[in-house]
């Protein structure tokens, strides 16, 4: 049957977990999710857009990110707050053995501990995938978000 | 004076009695200044369109001619832009005919500015040039003999730009920038921009509290080795650090806060103070986010200078940043972080500027807590507009430049805000 | 008088002095008008509650006995119905009980409408027929004996249909709607409305901008052509076509313009405007949504006829809608495009208003820019309540209706506005 | 008096001239009480702030040293710990510092609340230990030698728990809670809380509708059952029923309402009044959620009992919960239902507690109706804030207190209610 | 093929048809997605995380589960809306012979008869499905919300 | 394996990559994923359900979805802005060799050029579907809305 299909499975179910991972307190299960030598970015649409390079987050490796859930956890103040993130519209872009590009749309709702819910933020994940003895797992995840007004702030990663 | 045309007059002169300052020493603030809607429409017209310079952006972000950016004074929409002849200028975002806004883009570069509803068309610097049919068509009238282009432009402002910082002004009477700026803040605003910038991008932060939160915040050293424990936590910054701490002279309303590192006896001193942020246990497995190149005479860490009323200038470790405040009504505000770096910055500096930029802004390891901050204080005061804050740290000993535990910078920058508001 | 019993004493004769008219021919319009509170809920009593007829909808919408729709005047919810004996009624939608909404589905069929709360019951035409419990249960009282089902009802409202456009008036003294619509506007509904229609649905968009930005849009025939760049880009419309436009004589806030076929000479008119809309490379690849077939003595291809305060009747080519202009407050307003067509429409005359559709309407080719354009008044002008519109366009030949290249109506309109508000 | 300090000077006093009562019997509400700003704020002073005990929530919530809860006085956020000598306290969470939310959690256990901002500490009563380089450091002065911890705490009220249910108040002249309850409430409180409680959580509705709306709805056992067909659709219920209502005799701000089964007669009763929800043709097909076990003297289906301002307590067959009612601006209510059981009850006695969640709350197959029906009369009247309900129920034979046919409670509520805010 | 990729496609037709049910007011369909002894049950993210009972809703059989439509349908007052029900992150928990759990991601967009939206709510979904001869069916379905001040009401099940 | 499973899959892999083109400015390829005579309508819910024909789009061939994207790229004037689509709830409702039903939920994020991002539309796809030598693309697509009131106007198509 259509191998790409198969892949596309196979990639909606990494990013499938990949939210829930956020969005069900398991932080430190995040960075397991990338390659030791990876990219992962938050930057904002207008700057993607004009070539800019100023991120919100931007992690060059692997320990990075973990270094940003052990400051979440343990360092940084910001209000409780519950993310519920949405994927849609995923397409591969580039596939070879082993590797591929991907795009997808994500939105993310956020409720606050009076429990009001809210619309965070919405945008693209640009994501490559490498295939790994453990599956398949991100070599670079760009977060170009459409709602450039941060509310507050950005404390867990999305 | 255009101040004043521009202003409604439900507004004008109209002192809300609803608040009360206590003292005169700035060091009880009424809280209804942060929740009243009265008080901040009079800092539209008195702050925002008074005698004061608003920071509009960096020259950098519109080198050509033609480049142009929409933004802010306080809620009023202007235009910043360079026209053909490289002159910087600046207009109120507003067609001269119906009212509509002229400029719908953020950024880009254009010789003319139609307003779309009837294409009256302006030139970079908002001068009218051209009304459709403004002489009718055949035998049918258009605009009346007598109507003149030149008095139909759009309002402009008188712009500055100072080191590539641009700053507009709605006021007739204030002086040059240089001498808004004042003797004590110059030479820090120098520091920075001593040489060509570029600019590297923005990030955005909307925060559900009143603006001037942020600038106590902005002024307020003492809190930041207690909110922000990524210092503490990561042995990063310390209460004890080598500081100087300067109020703008002629009103009190800009600042500097400078600290350089000094590691001696710190620990000691936070433990005494029992403080819920000190940790040694926490390192971080790269480390080399908190590294530093040394760019000036001074090896300091935190460069944080607020220029009233829209402008946060900061260098932290090597990140620099040009934080622009846009009030948005009584309860929020809007904060830009416009990144910079040098136009002579190797590809390793560049580099370390951008990864070290995880240190601010809406995620920033060592800047996330301020709006939390902010938004807690507007949710806890909202509804006691007659209660005051207390604001007495370091009261005593209000002139020490050399300490972070202070609030001399709050106190000195309420009373240059009670003088600017006629309060 | 009921109109007054209706109002609100915190607004009743409340003339906000926010407002203030430089000139007295309707060419100065000062800005607060589009977003005051004050001037928002006076628009309320003396103009929707006042001597005017607000449209409700088509006869067509409710043809069967017991059909009735939910909808308002001004932001009063009203409901319209169709009795049992065919008649038409009107009232609002507020319990006489304790005031809650009785009517709540928008539209649909019913002999009698019960309010959830306490279930009183009231006919088609708001007079309440029954109480649960009235006299009581066995010994237990019930309302007061002296309670009178007749004195109970909901508020029922002056309902007329003129040509099947159902109006409804809270005012006791305004006249028959045919002497509201006056000599010049009855002509042109009757046009329109010469023989049965059908409805075939409706269309809303919500603009975050004041109802009266709308007016003055429809009003306003020099923004087409360089508005609407459709027109232009692919030649269907010029400034230089036949133009009939004409304002009501009683007052003012009435209008129609006309615009019939008429080539010439045209591209060359704009070419020397210099306007940006005018393109000749683009061409459709269906120019089916551009056919016209003629339905009436003179082959229009747009009819925009303004009865205020509430109705803006429409053709362009062979699409027909009723708009019904809903404010919801001081910076909103809700558009309801009515499309209808005639009973003895063929099937290709059918197909083609749905077609012709594609034109107007929150997507139409030729209309998505109008609320656009209202948006950009209403964000321009908002710190500005003081500033005024400059509204000169034909201003040295105000009574000429053959052009196209005018704001004559606008200026009629502000006249009559302040006239009817007191300002 | 605290109560003033606390209170917003361009509030105080201020009796709103938009609200006029026409009748002094009650039976005349002018729909201003449900929209005004102005009335919203007055009723934070006069009410909230007033001489009323407020609920703040159940011990059980907080049963161990150092547990907390965040919840609301009116609008103010109050929290209510349990210190480590085990007494009760409540404080208003705004720091004394510079007014941030000190307590940012819901509930939690804590043996210091600690400020994120400047990490000011207080404990559990809401006085503050410690202030963080409060004696400066080293040569460097801190806060002023005179600054008194003592002084500096946070505002703490009034608690006191009356049989598990916590209570607390500004005011320092209201009596205690037993005698706030009177003569006719306590023993119907004693009744439902007659032994140890446990907590088993809570759900939340927001309706957009003033909160008086609902304490009308809890007041009125007329709708019961006309607006909650499930009762009668379902036989569950009947206006017929055994009836007790009962106001309270200081200043009827408080109220009962008991009902007890007995079927005779009353579905002809209802075949007389024609009424919309009579049905005899559902069944449930699993009957067991309408079980019910006797577990008082009387077995009544329904107590609710409203405790002015902020409390309504409920038993429903077994379901037992205490509502709590928060106001959220004039337009807005936050309503919380606590479900509690007894700390003795066996394991099948839980389990049709929480069966029978399913009657009440958010969802409740007979409360659902009561929000949606104070949001139709927030919709319904609010353009008309000078127009009156009718509440005449019952009018003629006030005292009798064996009929679910009438309005008295309402009648008695808005006559303490204006004599409690001076209107 | 990967067994497991076919089980996520399947038990991600279920619930689509699920939220389908719900948004194309098919109401009645919805109890026989659901096994005779079934648990449903809508319960606010506060109590869940502190093991408190207190529910929304509580079926504890598919019996409950008809009287609730019935009552929707029949006796109940609530005003006129359409839901649009977003599922994501679905994540297989444990799977057995014709047994599974699952957790997914939801969000609720609830349209009031004027046409405007707003989320109504957002949340987890936390099932266990079993294999019948009709299909997959759930066994459990356990609706934990995280907006916990729930909009005026709560009528059409999530 | 189960053929309707695998359809399902590439029926969705259609959907996603039609949202993915309107909401990464691909409006060029839109057209492309419907055949030559087909139809697409954009119609709110109240006209739908009462059988009343009013749209805000209607195009009866390719032709005409074409001149949109012409007359939204070069006439017509509105804000930037960005959407992001989520799509979720697919059903196949009839499916046949070589074609097929199918209906879904949307939901449009649109942020404006200030980076506010607020909900734009929820509603549901209508979908037929044929098998074509470039594969599935849309015969008709009826686009029913829920949210009546459409904020300031509609340009790009849903
Ligand atoms: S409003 Fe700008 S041209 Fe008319
Ligand atoms: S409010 Fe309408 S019957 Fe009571
Ligand atoms: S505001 Fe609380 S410690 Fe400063
Ligand atoms: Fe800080
Ligand atoms: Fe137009
Ligand atoms: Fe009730």
């Amino acid at each position: 049957m259509d191998k790409l299909l198969m892949l596309r499975l196979e990639l909606a179910a990494l990013q499938d977990r990949y939210i829930s991972v956020l969005d069900n307190d398991r932080l430190e299960e995040w960075p397991t999710l990338f390659v030791e030598d990876c990219l992962y970015e938050i930057i904002p649409k207008e700057n993607y857009d004009r070539g800019l390079p100023a991120p919100v987050i931007h992690c060059d490796n692997r320990r990075m990110m973990e270094d940003r859930v052990l400051s979440l956890r343990n360092a940084n103040i910001f209000a409780e707050h519950t993310y519920r993130h949405m994927v849609s519209g995923l397409e591969l872009l580039d596939v070879t053995d082993g590797a591929a590009g991907m795009t997808s749309n994500y939105l993310v709702i956020s409720t606050n501990n009076e429990g009001t819910s809210t619309i965070y933020q919405a945008g693209r994940y640009i994501d490559r995938v490498v295939l790994t003895p453990d599956g398949w797992r991100y070599k670079s995840k760009r977060v170009v978000y459409d709602t450039l007004r941060v509310a507050t702030l950005l404390a867990t990663p999305i | 004076m255009p101040d004043l045309i521009e202003t409604a007059p439900h507004i004008a002169g109209a002192a809300p009695d609803a608040v009360f300052f206590p003292r005169s020493d700035g060091s009880r603030v009424p809280y209804a200044v942060f929740s009243s809607q009265e008080i901040y429409d009079l800092e539209q017209e008195r702050i925002f369109r008074g005698p004061t310079w608003s920071f509009l952006g960096l020259e950098a972000e519109i080198p050509e001619p033609g480049d142009f950016k929409s933004t802010y004074i306080g809620d009023t929409p202007v235009v910043m832009t360079r026209a053909a002849d490289g002159e910087l200028a600046a207009w109120v975002n507003r067609c001269a005919h119906r009212g509509a806004v002229v400029c719908r883009r953020k950024y880009g570069n254009a010789t003319a500015h139609t307003c779309v509803y009837h294409q009256w068309a302006y030139d970079p610097k908002g001068n009218l040039t051209s009304v459709p049919f403004r002489r009718g068509q055949k035998d049918k009238p258009g605009m009346p003999p007598d109507f003149d282009l030149a008095s139909n432009g759009l309002r402009q402002l008188r712009v500055e730009s100072y080191r590539g910082l641009v700053f507009a002004t709605f006021s007739d009477s204030v002086g040059p920038v240089a001498e808004y700026l004042g003797a004590e803040m110059g030479p820090y605003v120098d520091r920075i921009f001593h040489k060509p910038v570029v600019y590297l991008g923005c990030t955005r932060q909307f925060a559900k509290s009143n603006w001037k939160l942020y600038f106590e915040n902005v002024k307020d050293p003492y809190h930041a080795s207690l909110l922000h424990l990524f210092h503490t936590t990561f042995n990063i910054f310390r209460a004890g650090m080598e500081a100087n701490v300067i109020p703008d002279a002629t009103h009190g309303l800009h600042s500097i806060i400078l600290a350089a590192k000094n590691n001696e006896q710190t620990s000691d001193a936070y433990k005494e103070q029992k403080i819920r942020s000190f940790d040694e246990n926490f390192s971080l497995k790269d480390p080399s986010i908190l590294e530093i190149r040394q760019e000036y005479a001074e090896l300091t860490t935190n460069h944080i200078q607020s220029i009233f009323p829209q402008l946060v200038i900061q260098q932290i470790h090597n990140t620099l940043v040009a934080r622009q405040v846009l009030p948005k009504g009584p309860d929020s505000f809007e904060l830009v972080f416009h990144f910079f770096g040098y136009a002579d910055d190797d590809e390793e500096m560049r580099a370390m500027r951008i990864k070290q930029a995880n240190l601010v802004g809406p995620a920033g390891y060592i800047s996330m807590e301020d709006t939390e901050a902010t938004e807690l204080v507007q949710r806890g005061t909202i509804r006691d507009a007659a209660l005051s804050s207390v604001i007495d740290m370091g009261l005593s000993a209000a002139d020490r430049r050399d300490t972070l535990i202070t609030e001399t910078l709050i106190r000195k920058f309420w009373i240059g805000y009670q003088t600017l508001m006629r309060l």
